[in-house]
């Protein structure tokens, strides 16, 4: 294993999704027992160089990926996330992949049982044979110990902390036979400090004892104590490759999101004028999954397009689904100074508060049904609108001609491409689709209208037209609009203010035109290193302009 | 000898149980197969041989019964191969032979007199022509789950119909 | 081709081939001495007594709560009403629809409580359903000993308490509704003008409740529940509501049976009357969470179509009674059909 | 439930249905005027005739796939067998084996049907296996009705109908009746204990509790608790759920001539009816629960279910005046034993996903009142 040449090397490796380039030839090289962090936005394509590397199914599905994967020296081609497992590459995922029942040692040699045959082995097969315990024990502690921690192999995951957990998943991976290269996803996302300490001392052991390491994380100042090279991803180019020595978080955070500030940011008016204040939101928690929100407060003005942006799983996408009442939240949310009461739907609708979810297919429509039916639904529902009494109001029918007209108004308006009100949503290509969720929010007339990843996994073209009719809405009819993205050119492009989430809590609010430098720090929740201990406190709002 | 690798050794196995099955199948239905025998004290057809005036008879180990002229008697046994020993009150003598019953044959005649006047065919197969056993009328099968419409009821019987019993 | 293709694959192979079954009995008939006439008019009354209970499914289909094989309540509630109207002796229309009014109080109570409890078990509501259903039926067995009747015709003849197990209608209301306008056609044909109708009127009822908000709230909890909920709609409210209303429609679904059958069958007979109405609707092309009346109507026909052209039809062809056997294979394989049918939620 | 010591509201819960049994059983003893000693010596009776037919259940338990309401299949593929023992005339114990061992090639058939189709109905094993039950039994109906005599030779004219062929409704089994218990029926304490069945339902057990420590064994319990995950770990996890479902089968096939040699007749078409159902309830009440079964659910279950069975009707009889009473009322404790352990574990489950969050919910603000919001 002494020989020189790189562990994993990736020669100009690149992929496209459905048109848009996802990754563009990407190279870097990983030496036996050297850490290397990967860094950079969501949407940078660390996840889907991943899954390249990992053999998942879906890149061959979508058309599998363009240069090479060399390993040892040889090119390989995984058909399979088995196939390498078995070339002794392991990945640890964010959410845990663990049989909550099993103990400690079932789940480090899951599928992998040391086993004696048993009498019954030649005629009814292999898995008849009994499964030899103390070796497993013993397996399962020989893991442990690499890692360097202290763990019951005989706990219940069930009964785990979290920190246990992923020890626990990451001896797994590291048990196998040839465990060369150890990937890991957002590990510490979950954890403690104390137990990223840890995490971060057990990584660097491993790294001693011969295994490669990519460590994927947001957390920079992490990634920097750990890593021996750093490679940040921007837009699916690998646009830095450095060794970790002398590189401070400020350099990481600008590589990460230092794309040049585009063109039309500049014509923002600056002479527009803000009403007083329409929504204030005080001590905000939302019990979202993979979003929790813990404790947001921010007020937004009559007119101003207020924008929060945050890596994802930070819980920006919990706001906006918490003020509606989708999911459990707690706090106090008042409009005009009328308190809106939580986790009712219908109360925020009544209130004149609208929502475009960021689940367009999921929440946002009616797949089977048609286009009218989805845009007159909400309306229909909240306001009684879209209905004709019948036999004196003792019950009331839908309006077939009064939804058609409302979705002929709108098909013109955002320029809907579609055969007519009654195709099926389902028919229609993403942009179009979510100019029907938005549809469906204009149809209720909102004073405030939250709109969550308004553009996600829509083509360029789509994009732009749906940020103008949102802008047209805010210029024309003063709509106060809160949008959620995790494009933060978007934001920059299109909103008044940017509050960035990190951690559950708001880290900042700045103007769109600060510095891109100081977005990447709030976004990767830098703590000020002087006081490592205390969360980066929730900077008072900056004045606009 | 070169290891037989792992998979031939599972086929050899294999093919080696499912012999041991059909044996076993086999076997039961030897030893298992009862078959019903007919004992018979009566004349021969032609008068050669005279049926005996008292005698008590005894299949393998059940119960010894006593035949006079005329009798006829049926014992149930399992298996093959069984014996028989004849006690004649008489003078006492006794006569014990073994003998076998075809496997297909459920019911086979024994004729005594012939047995101990030692002529051959003293075992006769026996085929009792089935008369239509009357069987109560088919009613279809009432599956609990399509009893609804599928049989009209007699009108309102007085007396109420047990309850199916759900449970023996 | 193409469209025959889809039609194929959107109306699924085992329908087709039980619509071809039916037609090939329908020719058969004829040429083995089954009246055409008395065999079609016999559909035609089976259908009316048969729709209401496949109906009573809709709504549940409609709010995502899946097959309800809990209908045994609607059923029991029906039972309740049409005891009651035959002790206090009520004749004619009045002993008909006072049937149907003394069971609705009985089905909206039993519909809401049950309502209530599948709400708090996602997810295996149909087993749920089902064994709630069954014991439902068990314990009204001990009410039906034990509640005070005492209607002569209704009781038994010795004790005097508790009641028969199957109850005649005759000189009540007995095909109060297929008499009513019935158009008679030489000796054997009769058009159960009345039954169709009521059955037509409470078709269009529902397919109107499904145009109201509620309606359209309902069959939205259906199709995507989370839809629903961010559209400020309730959804247990929902699911309960529909729940009730099948229940009341099964309620409705059992009298208007038993007016054209001629007889209430009591203690453990609701039980094997939901698997007929669940394959009916399926056979009309129903899926676990999408149903129209069309799927009601023609499930509704087919279904009994087959149960009553199978044993006159096959028996004279092969002399022996094989339509007990037929109808459980083909409405079970129905239910199976449509059970192991991916759920197409169109990602 | 991570706090250990668990509250009186929850262990009520966890054993509510046993509780109840347990109170309604000692409650029904009185009344129905029996005496404990026919009651101990029809429960030993019944132990035998039935346990081996719950014990059946435990491992598609385990693999996460419900209640097997579809081993009625066993049950049928074990009736088959019997009709030939009874055509061949093979009496005695060696007639149970002879059928056992025709009957067992189809249960295993059925059972890889059986494991398919509910492989297709992920999500909704029971209700589909439920189904499918009825679905066999049109084709048994067919088979033993309409081809037994036609298609299929029978010797045995006496078990067919008049009609020339199928088979009659109710078999007498007198060739292999008692033929298991009797072997060595010893005298215990004034009670007649069928020894020989009670030795194979205890190997039966320590068969069960000797997989549970094989591969296939671990494998078939990974995939009970967490399905992608061992589909992830490499277990092919169709694979092992259609073998747990072909030993349910199996085991229902044996449990079945065990059951009815006990009993002596054969209701052809229905005796396969309430094999699932009765072995569900037993289960259910001995505190099992969906996910979660083991051996001593088994006896405690089939101990309770049966003493009640006993009790009841006779109990209905004197408190009611009408022995149907306690007919009906066994029954309606039979369906409504099933109902309330599914429902409270379905409520249980839920409550505990919820609570598993709650730690999330209340963030720095004061404890937020816990909302009833998507959990």
């Amino acid at each position: 294993m002494g020989q020189n040449g790189p562990l994993l090397s990736l020669k100009n490796v690149s992929k496209e999704f459905y048109g848009n380039v996802v990754l563009q030839d990407v190279n870097f090289d990983l030496h036996e027992g050297e850490i290397l962090g990967l860094v950079g936005e969501n949407g940078a394509g660390k996840t889907t160089l991943m899954r390249i590397l990992f053999g998942m199914p879906v890149i061959a599905e979508t058309g599998g990926f363009k240069g090479s994967i060399i390993l040892d020296g040889q090119e390989t081609h995984f058909s399979s996330p088995f196939d390498a497992l078995d070339a002794g590459i392991g990945m640890v995922h964010q959410e845990f992949s663990l049989i909550p029942g099993f103990t400690t040692t079932e789940n480090i040699v899951l599928n992998r049982e040391s086993m004696r045959p048993s009498v019954l082995n030649d005629a009814f097969g292999v898995r008849m044979s009994i499964l030899d315990r103390t070796a497993m024990k013993k397996r399962a502690e020989n893991a442990i110990s690499k890692l360097g921690v202290k763990l019951d192999a005989d706990m219940l995951v069930s009964e785990m902390p979290v920190g246990h957990k992923q020890f626990t998943e990451i001896a797994r991976e590291i048990s196998r036979e040839k465990s060369r290269l150890l990937v890991l996803d957002e590990p510490t996302a979950v954890l403690t400090e104390s137990e990223a300490e840890v995490l971060l001392q057990s990584l660097r052991k491993l790294a001693k004892e011969g295994v490669a390491i990519i460590f994927i994380s947001h957390r920079l100042q992490e990634v920097v104590e750990v890593a021996d090279r750093i490679v940040v991803l921007r837009d699916g180019l690998a646009v830095k490759d450095v060794p970790a020595s002398g590189v401070t978080i400020k350099d990481i955070a600008s590589w990460m999101v230092g794309r040049s500030v585009s063109s039309d940011a500049s014509r923002r008016d600056e002479t527009k004028k803000y009403g007083e204040k329409i929504l204030s939101v005080e001590g905000l928690w939302v019990d979202m999954p993979g979003e929790t929100v813990r404790d947001v407060s921010f007020e937004v003005k009559q007119g101003e397009i207020f924008g929060i942006g945050g890596l994802a799983g930070q819980g920006k996408l919990g706001i906006p689904n918490g003020i509606m009442g989708l999911y459990a939240a707690g706090g106090s949310v008042r409009l005009h100074d009328k308190v809106i009461e939580l986790n009712t739907p219908a109360a925020a609708l009544k209130a004149g508060m609208a929502f475009v979810s960021e689940d367009r297919r999921g929440v946002g429509l009616l797949l089977d049904e048609s286009l009218d039916w989805n845009i007159a639904f909400t309306a229909m529902q909240v306001h009684k609108q879209y209905l004709k009494p019948v036999l004196g109001g003792l019950f009331s029918l839908r309006d077939e001609g009064g939804m058609i007209s409302l979705c002929k108004e709108y098909i013109s308006l955002l320029d809907i491409k579609c055969t007519g009100p009654k195709q099926k949503a389902k028919e229609l290509s993403g942009g179009n689709q979510q100019k029907i969720c938005l549809a469906k929010a204009f149809a209720l007339k909102p004073e405030v209208l939250f709109v969550s990843e308004p553009t996600r996994g829509i083509d360029v073209g789509a994009k732009k037209l749906v940020l103008d009719t949102l802008r047209k809405y805010n210029k024309e009819y003063g709509t106060t609009i809160v949008m959620v993205s995790s494009e933060l050119e978007e934001l920059r492009s299109i909103c008044d203010r940017v509050a960035i989430i990190d951690e559950g809590r708001i880290a900042g609010i700045l103007p769109p035109t600060a510095d891109v430098a100081e977005f990447g720090i709030l976004m990767a929740g830098i703590k000020d290193s002087s006081s490592a201990k205390k969360r980066a406190p929730a900077a008072q709002e900056a004045p606009n302009a | 000898m070169k290891a037989i690798s792992f998979r031939n050794r599972s086929f050899v196995v294999r093919s080696i149980l499912v012999l041991v099955y059909i044996a076993v199948i086999v076997i039961m239905l030897m030893t298992g197969k009862r078959h019903t025998i007919l004992i018979d004290n009566k004349d021969s057809e032609d008068g050669s041989i005279l049926a005996i005036d008292g005698m008590s008879i005894q299949i393998d180990n059940q119960e010894a019964w006593e035949y006079y002229p005329g009798d006829r008697d049926k014992a149930v046994v399992q298996g093959q191969r069984h014996k028989v020993r004849v006690e004649i009150l008489a003078d006492g003598k006794i006569v014990e032979t073994a003998f076998r019953v075809p496997l297909n044959q459920d019911m086979v005649l024994l004729e005594v007199p012939k047995l101990l006047a030692g002529v051959e065919p003293y075992l006769r197969p026996f085929t009792v022509l089935q008369e239509q056993a009357s069987a109560p009328a088919v009613d279809t099968p009432q599956s609990i789950q399509f009893g609804g419409d599928a049989v009209v009821p007699p009108d309102g019987s007085p007396d109420a119909p047990p309850a199916p019993v759900l449970v023996q | 081709m193409r469209n025959l293709k889809t039609f194929i694959q959107e109306f699924g192979w085992p329908r087709i081939i039980i619509f071809l079954f039916l037609v090939s009995l329908f020719v058969l008939a004829p040429f083995v001495g089954v009246r055409l006439d008395a065999s079609f008019s016999d559909v035609l009354n089976r259908f009316g007594q048969y729709a209401i209970l496949v109906l009573a499914l809709v709504p549940m289909i409609q709010s995502g709560c899946g097959l309800n094989f809990g209908l045994a309540l609607g059923i029991v509630a029906g039972l309740l009403g049409a005891t009651i109207s035959l002790q206090l002796e009520l004749r004619g229309f009045w002993g008909f629809f006072g049937a149907i009014a003394f069971a609705t109080p009985f089905s909206v109570i039993f519909g809401y409580f049950y309502g209530k409890l599948l709400n708090k078990v996602k997810g295996e509501e149909m087993t749920i359903a089902m064994y709630v259903g069954f014991s439902f039926v068990m314990l009204m067995c001990i009410m039906w000993l034990v509640l005070p009747f005492n209607n002569p015709t209704m009781v038994w003849g010795y004790a005097g308490k508790g009641l028969r197990t199957t109850i005649t209608v005759e000189g009540y209301w007995l095909k109060i509704l297929n008499e009513f306008l019935a158009i008679k056609i030489g000796r054997f044909f009769v058009f159960p003008t009345g039954l169709l109708l009521f059955v037509g009127a409470c078709a269009f009822g529902m397919w109107v409740f499904l145009r109201t908000r509620i309606g359209t709230a309902m069959t939205a909890v259906g199709s995507n529940p989370d839809f629903a909920r961010a559209s400020g709609v309730s959804a247990d409210k929902m699911r309960t509501t529909s729940v009730v209303l099948s229940t009341f429609l099964g309620a409705v679904g059992i009298i208007v049976y038993q007016q054209s059958f001629g007889f209430i069958q009591l203690y453990t007979a609701p039980s094997p009357m939901v698997f007929p109405a669940v394959a009916a609707i399926l056979i009309g092309g129903a899926s676990v969470n999408k149903a129209s009346m069309i799927n009601v109507l023609v499930g509704t026909f087919l279904f009994q179509g087959l149960l009553t052209m199978t044993p006159s039809v096959i028996n004279s062809i092969l002399q022996t009674d094989m339509s007990e056997v037929i109808r459980i294979i083909v409405s079970n394989g129905m239910i199976l059909y449509a059970l192991t049918r991916k759920v197409k939620v169109s990602k | 439930m991570s706090p250990k010591k668990k509250s009186a509201a929850t262990l009520f819960s966890e054993y509510a249905v046993v509780i109840i049994f347990l109170v309604i059983t000692v409650a029904a003893i009185s009344p129905s005027g029996l005496s404990l000693k026919y009651i101990i010596q029809e429960l030993i009776t019944r132990l035998g005739r039935n346990s081996f037919l719950v014990i059946a259940l435990l491992l598609p338990i385990y693999s996460g796939m419900g209640l097997n309401f579809a081993m009625s299949l066993g049950a049928m593929a074990g009736q088959i067998g019997l009709i030939f023992a009874v055509d061949w005339s093979v009496a005695g114990w060696q007639g149970l084996v002879f059928a056992l061992l025709i009957g067992l090639p189809i249960a295993v058939f059925l059972g890889w049907i059986c494991g398919k189709v509910m492989n297709k109905a992920k999500g909704r094993e029971m209700v589909t296996g439920y189904i499918l039950a009825f679905f066999i039994n049109g084709i048994y109906q067919f088979f033993v009705l309409y081809m037994m005599g036609s298609v299929i030779p029978m010797r045995n004219a006496s078990i067919i109908l008049s009609r020339g062929y199928g088979i009659r409704n109710t078999l007498n089994l007198e060739s292999v009746r008692q033929s298991l218990d009797t072997i060595f029926m010893m005298k215990l304490g004034g009670f007649d204990v069928p020894v020989v069945t009670l030795i194979i339902i205890a190997l039966l057990c320590v068969f069960i509790v000797w997989f549970k420590k094989t591969k296939l064994g671990q494998d078939m319990r990974a995939v009970g608790q967490d399905m992608a995950v061992a589909e992830a770990a490499g277990i092919p996890v169709e694979k092992t759920r259609i073998v747990a479902i072909i030993i349910s089968t199996v085991l229902a096939c044996a449990g079945q001539l065990i059951f009815l040699q006990n009993m002596g007749n054969l209701a052809t078409y229905n005796a396969h009816d309430q094999t699932s159902f009765f072995a569900a309830a037993a289960i259910l009440v001995g505190g099992a629960s969906v996910t979660h079964a083991s051996i001593p659910n088994v006896f405690i279950g089939v101990i309770l279910l049966h003493a009640m069975f006993i009790v009841s009707p006779l109990a209905g009889q004197n408190l009611f005046g009408s022995a149907m009473v306690g007919e009906y009322f066994r029954q309606f404790i039979g369906y409504g034993v099933i109902a309330l352990s599914l429902v409270l574990y379905a409520w249980k489950s839920r409550k505990a996903i919820f609570n598993s969050r709650s730690d999330l919910r209340g963030g720095a603000a004061a404890k937020g009142k816990d909302e009833g919001g998507q959990a």
